[in-house]
């Protein structure tokens, strides 16, 4: 290896952060302002009856056009595909972040629905996760028609 | 080599803010269309490529989440990326994906949404290209008075403002010139349902009447930000003559690399280039795409030409880099009508960059309105002759990425 | 403006940070702090590359056209010619603004007075410069104008050290 | 395949956590390394394809900067903005298409720029996932390791023992970034908990990164090396996203080995390919890889582990060098995965030789391996 030129290591001196917000069409709009009803909204394939959940306008899987008049509404139940407890949390910057208590996300496919969803877990310890297990929404005090008014999925009682 | 023809192309309408669709959406109707033109169902397509510059949407390797929607999934996905030429290299991976033999049918697709950032046009992609370059100057003590000067040409457009001196400079092309480039383009977008700035009837004194950015540019000479999409099916000779009454044959591409043009290299260090508009590149990329096209005279034998023209001096100065034009002497031909859609080549009828701009699709785009000419669908933009060859380019990054693809109505 | 205009309904947007400044650590070689330290004694480092023999100013450690790294570096002269020039719209008080500071206001800059930036091919480099070009009026300028640097009274081995330049008194 | 293809030289940096080196430079080093490993000279190159990102490199247009250094001045350039891989991918396509004869592929991250674990949380759907914020490559990758392993009964020892057999691999690796000749399966089982099964142990380090190799046709590969490594076979697959596809399987990366298979006439992976290199960004993803390149059935990836039979002596060995959990420079890590099969064909690994005629490599990119690419070598 030839010398190496030494290296400066440059960091921005003033706070740099770009912003993005994206439109979401049509489809996703309702599927977010129908959560204001605490109602979860899929989209059912015309053609090939796959599930969608968040909707969408083009089945992905036999690319059939999927319209409004496709739009099915979904119990808010499902089955728990996945689990894992986290022990650390991403920041905004790339560090890890130490968990002082560790947060269960889950993979969930919600009944009626093909696609799964990826979730926080609550009201549940996370040695008692278990494959297969029936979870529920748990809806925000207050739904306001936004994706937050989803909190977390939680076991379904009895 | 397979001989490789575009057999179909799609759109979607570009503008400043398509906060309409998403942009899942937005790629997946430009892929439709093109499939649609084309009359290729999705499952019949083997490979894709694609391409847009990440950091200006914000979403990282977007094609994994947007798959999907444009039917790639369970498909080969190439994704290509180089700067402001991305929509041009995109379009060359899926002719190479065909040509090597690999793939029988190939989507290219290259978009752009700069509405979904929040800093307005595309200050947030344009800022992070040199920002590592920045700091480290910021770093080594430079004057604020320098940063001043750097950004009052900067926010007018960087590389190009020097660009355009040098080659008015070297041409004895006039600000005026300027202004009939940039009225021609968008009186010809005007005629293209898909561009953005479309100003029927604007003459060259409409844009003197904008305001100065820096010498020589005007806000009237700039390009729009904008969002779109836009797609191209490639296939191989028997299926295109099959699928397709006048497919665009690609017979000859290049994409050269140049030195970076502006002014400062890795860690804002110095760089080789004394004339900007020099475009040894673009130069070497011509070379290479005729002969592969077996076009010899190119002022002769190419019919028309679609220039990668954010700034309008570049459509002179790339004009003459292809050959199409003397050396100089682009801006006298400009005068004497032989850039409008009757003249000897029609150059832009698009509106091309300048009235539309959204990086990754631009120069996807131009390749794309050489082969809608070929085959007969540019509708009312369609020069009234029959057209044999036509050029295609794209510049990118410090336009140090150049793509010049030759299309043509016969593979021979 | 008389753009065409079309109507399109507006869907809701959701939203997301990139913190730039804060994920990132850039690296660079320490080739422009050598070079701002040479502006300090009013010398102009460059590269020389023992392949073609270009000198690029400020030094770089690799020759894209020869493919090799070059350590050799010279001096160039500090006397050199405009190759190209750009002249700024006049500069106006709260319009122009440079990463959130009104130059107007710092005093750098008189209200409505044009800015000049030039490329300067200094003597000795095969690369130009961007500097601002002082101490004539934009009508003035043209390419080929013999220039002289203006060096900072205090210099500090900072690029603000080589300040600017201004036409050659002959 | 029309034309022949072969890798006739390669570069690679060592791998470490930090190489304190400029970008400019480490593409440098191992771009002229690969171009004097072929013995030739950039005359005689055609096409530089190069793969980086522009978040992974902070720098939008990333190969903006960097033309010169990997000396693609005046040459027909591209960029692949995902694993270096999928660059060799696109090459072969320049080189099959009788436009290009020699091609120079460059693959480069620095990890220490930017978090690449951050990265990859912007890759999600802006719309949906994003905006709860916790899916990462990892968060993700947990949670397909507990589907795989709750369905074929996969013990966190088994896929320990992946870990295990890579990293002591990697120790021989001179140009590996994480060495641990003496791993036992407790250290891993005991090493920090990210999430559930996930550990430090058995997901890739972040590292600082970079390699090159030299392809030729095949007229020009026989004037320049007496070592050509033939590329036989390539398959290419994108997976859907994440939501709408099954989270127990690398279905690709089943494509993309059916295609290479295809491509090079291998009827039976197991017996006909000496030698394996992937990328398992995470050691349960080994055992995926395993039933997806059609070594074992469905489920049975933790009986080749436990036999011992992908171990450097095995019948088929897996990861000599050490793999993506010995050093993973995001998008150098598919294209080592080539230089390390070629440097096997070629009898150059010294320290980890495993005597082999036709090799298999593979790179991935995306969440939870959503986008796989294969390729078969083998030597003259």
């Amino acid at each position: 290896m030839s010398s190496q030129s030494e290296i400066v290591l440059t960091r921005a001196p003033v706070p740099l952060v770009f912003g993005f917000q994206w439109s979401v069409g049509e489809m996703m709009e309702k599927f977010i302002k129908t959560l204001a009803d605490k109602k979860i909204l899929g989209a059912k394939c015309p053609q090939c009856g796959y599930v969608y959940v968040p909707p969408r306008r083009r089945c992905g899987k036999c690319y059939a056009k999927v319209g409004e008049e496709n739009l099915t509404e979904l119990s808010g139940k499902g089955t728990l595909l996945s689990y894992t407890t986290a022990y650390v949390e991403l920041d905004g910057v790339g560090n890890f972040r130490e968990l002082d208590k560790p947060k269960a996300i889950g993979a969930i496919k919600l009944e009626g629905a093909d696609s799964t969803i990826f979730m926080p877990l609550g009201e549940v310890k996370p040695g008692d996760l278990k494959e297969g297990m029936k979870v529920e929404v748990a809806w925000r005090e207050k739904t306001e028609g936004e994706l937050d008014d989803i909190e977390y999925f939680r076991p379904v009682k009895g | 080599m397979r001989n490789v023809a575009i057999i179909g192309c799609g759109q979607t309408k570009h503008s400043g803010r398509r906060r309409d669709v998403n942009l899942a959406e937005m790629v997946g109707d430009a892929v439709w269309n093109a499939l649609e033109d084309a009359q290729v169902s999705p499952l019949e397509v083997d490979a894709f490529a694609v391409g847009n510059m990440q950091g200006f949407g914000g979403v990282a390797q977007p094609e994994q989440w947007l798959g999907d929607w444009i039917g790639a999934s369970g498909k080969p996905v190439l994704r290509i990326t180089t700067g402001g030429s991305t929509g041009g290299s995109v379009a060359h991976g899926a002719f190479y994906a065909v040509a090597s033999g690999l793939y029988d049918i190939a989507v290219a697709t290259a978009w752009e949404k700069h509405s979904d950032s929040k800093e307005p046009g595309a200050t947030t992609g344009l800022g992070h290209v040199g920002l590592g370059n920045m700091l480290n100057l910021v770093n080594c003590g430079v004057g604020f008075k320098h940063l001043l000067s750097m950004f009052v040409v900067g926010a007018a457009a960087g590389v190009a403002c020097y660009q355009a001196m040098y080659y008015m400079h070297r041409s004895g092309c006039r600000v005026e010139h300027l202004d009939m480039v940039a009225a021609k383009d968008r009186r010809n977008a005007a005629k293209n349902k898909y561009a953005h700035l479309q100003w029927p009837g604007c003459t060259p004194e409409d844009i003197a009447k904008t305001e100065w950015i820096a010498y020589p540019f005007r806000y009237g000479h700039i390009c729009p930000a904008s969002d779109g999409a836009s797609a191209m099916v490639l296939a191989r000779e028997d299926i295109a003559k099959k699928r397709c009454k006048k497919p665009a044959w690609v017979k000859g591409l290049a994409a050269y690399s140049d030195e970076e043009n502006q002014i400062m290299s890795e860690g804002a260090g110095g760089i080789g280039i004394l004339d900007a508009s020099q475009q040894i590149g673009a130069t070497m990329s011509a070379i290479k795409a005729y002969k592969m096209a077996g076009i010899n005279d190119p002022q002769k034998e190419i019919d028309l030409a679609e220039i990668y023209q954010p700034f309008p001096s570049q459509e002179l100065l790339f004009a003459e880099r292809l050959g199409l034009f003397d050396e100089g002497k682009a801006w006298q031909a400009l005068e004497k009508g032989e850039m409008d859609i009757n003249g000897r080549i029609p150059c832009d009828l698009s509106g091309g960059v300048n009235a539309t701009n959204a990086i990754g699709s631009s120069a996807l785009q131009r390749i794309l309105e050489c082969a809608l000419q070929i085959m007969g669908k540019a509708e009312e933009h369609q020069v009234p002759k029959e057209v044999h060859n036509a050029v295609a380019h794209g510049w990118g990054g410090a336009t140090n990425y150049i793509t010049v693809t030759v299309l043509g109505d016969s593979p021979y | 403006m008389p753009y065409v205009k079309e109507q399109r309904k507006e869907t809701m947007s959701v939203e997301a940070d990139w913190d730039v400044g804060g994920s990132t650590t850039w690296k660079h070689s320490t080739l422009l702090q050598e070079y701002a330290y040479g502006l300090k004694v009013k010398k102009i480092i460059g590269s020389l590359c023992p392949g073609c023999g270009k000198v690029i100013v400020p030094p770089r450690n690799i020759c894209g056209r020869c493919h090799r790294k070059m350590d050799e570096r010279v001096v160039v002269s500090d006397i050199g010619s405009v190759t190209c020039f750009v002249i700024s719209a006049p500069v106006i008080k709260g319009k122009t603004r440079v990463m959130g500071m009104d130059p107007v206001e710092m005093g750098l800059v008189t209200e409505g007075e044009r800015v000049i930036s030039v490329y300067v091919k200094f003597d000795g480099a095969d690369s130009n410069i961007d500097t601002e070009l002082i101490g004539v009026n934009p009508e003035e300028v043209h390419v080929g104008m013999r220039v002289k640097a203006v060096w900072a009274k205090e210099p500090q081995g900072k690029l603000s050290d080589l300040e600017a330049v201004e036409p050659l008194k002959d | 395949m029309a034309r022949g293809v072969a890798v006739v030289g390669y570069s690679q940096s060592c791998h470490q956590q930090d190489m304190q080196m400029t970008r400019e430079d480490m593409i440098f080093e191992v771009a002229k390394g690969a171009l004097r490993n072929a013995g030739i000279s950039r005359e005689d190159v055609g096409t530089v394809i190069t793969a980086s990102t522009d978040f992974l490199d902070a720098r939008t247009i990333s190969n903006l900067y960097t033309s010169m250094a990997v000396g693609a001045y005046l040459k027909d350039e591209s960029k692949v903005e995902e694993d270096g891989a999928f660059a060799v991918y696109y090459a072969l396509m320049r080189i099959l298409s009788d436009v290009h004869d020699i091609a120079l592929v460059e693959a480069h991250t620095q990890g220490s720029v930017v978090n690449p674990h951050l990265v990859s949380s912007y890759t999600v759907d802006p719309l949906f996932e994003r905006q709860y914020g916790f899916l990462n490559d990892i968060s993700a990758a947990a949670l397909q390791a507990r589907v795989y392993m709750n369905k074929y009964g996969v013990s966190e020892e088994q896929v320990a023992r992946v870990a295990v057999k890579n990293l002591v691999n990697a120790a021989d690796n001179p140009n590996a970034h994480r060495k641990m000749p003496d791993l036992t399966v407790e250290e891993v089982l005991n090493s920090k908990l990210y999430y559930d099964p996930i550990r430090e142990l058995t997901m890739s380090p972040v590292s600082d990164g970079a390699c090159a190799v030299v392809l030729a046709c095949e007229e020009k590969a026989k004037e320049i090396t007496d070592k050509p490594v033939w590329i036989e076979g390539v398959g290419s697959c994108q997976d859907a996203y994440i939501r709408d596809r099954s989270l127990y399987e690398l279905d690709s990366l089943q494509k993309a080995a059916q295609d290479a298979y295809e491509m090079a006439g291998v009827s039976d992976p197991f017996a006909q390919i000496d030698v394996f290199e992937v990328s398992e960004k995470f050691a349960h993803e080994e055992l995926m890889i395993y039933e997806a390149l059609g070594l074992c059935r469905e489920g049975k990836g933790k009986a080749l582990v436990e036999k011992g039979m992908t171990g450097k002596d095995g019948e088929i060995p897996v990861n000599p060098s050490g793999g993506a959990l010995g050093a993973d420079p995001v998008c150098a890590t598919g294209l080592i995965r080539v230089i390390e099969t070629a440097k096997q064909i070629r009898g150059e690994a010294n320290g980890y030789q495993i005597p082999a005629y036709r090799a298999l490599a593979h790179g991935q990119f995306g969440i939870c391996a959503q986008k796989n690419i294969v390729f078969i070598l083998r030597g003259e």
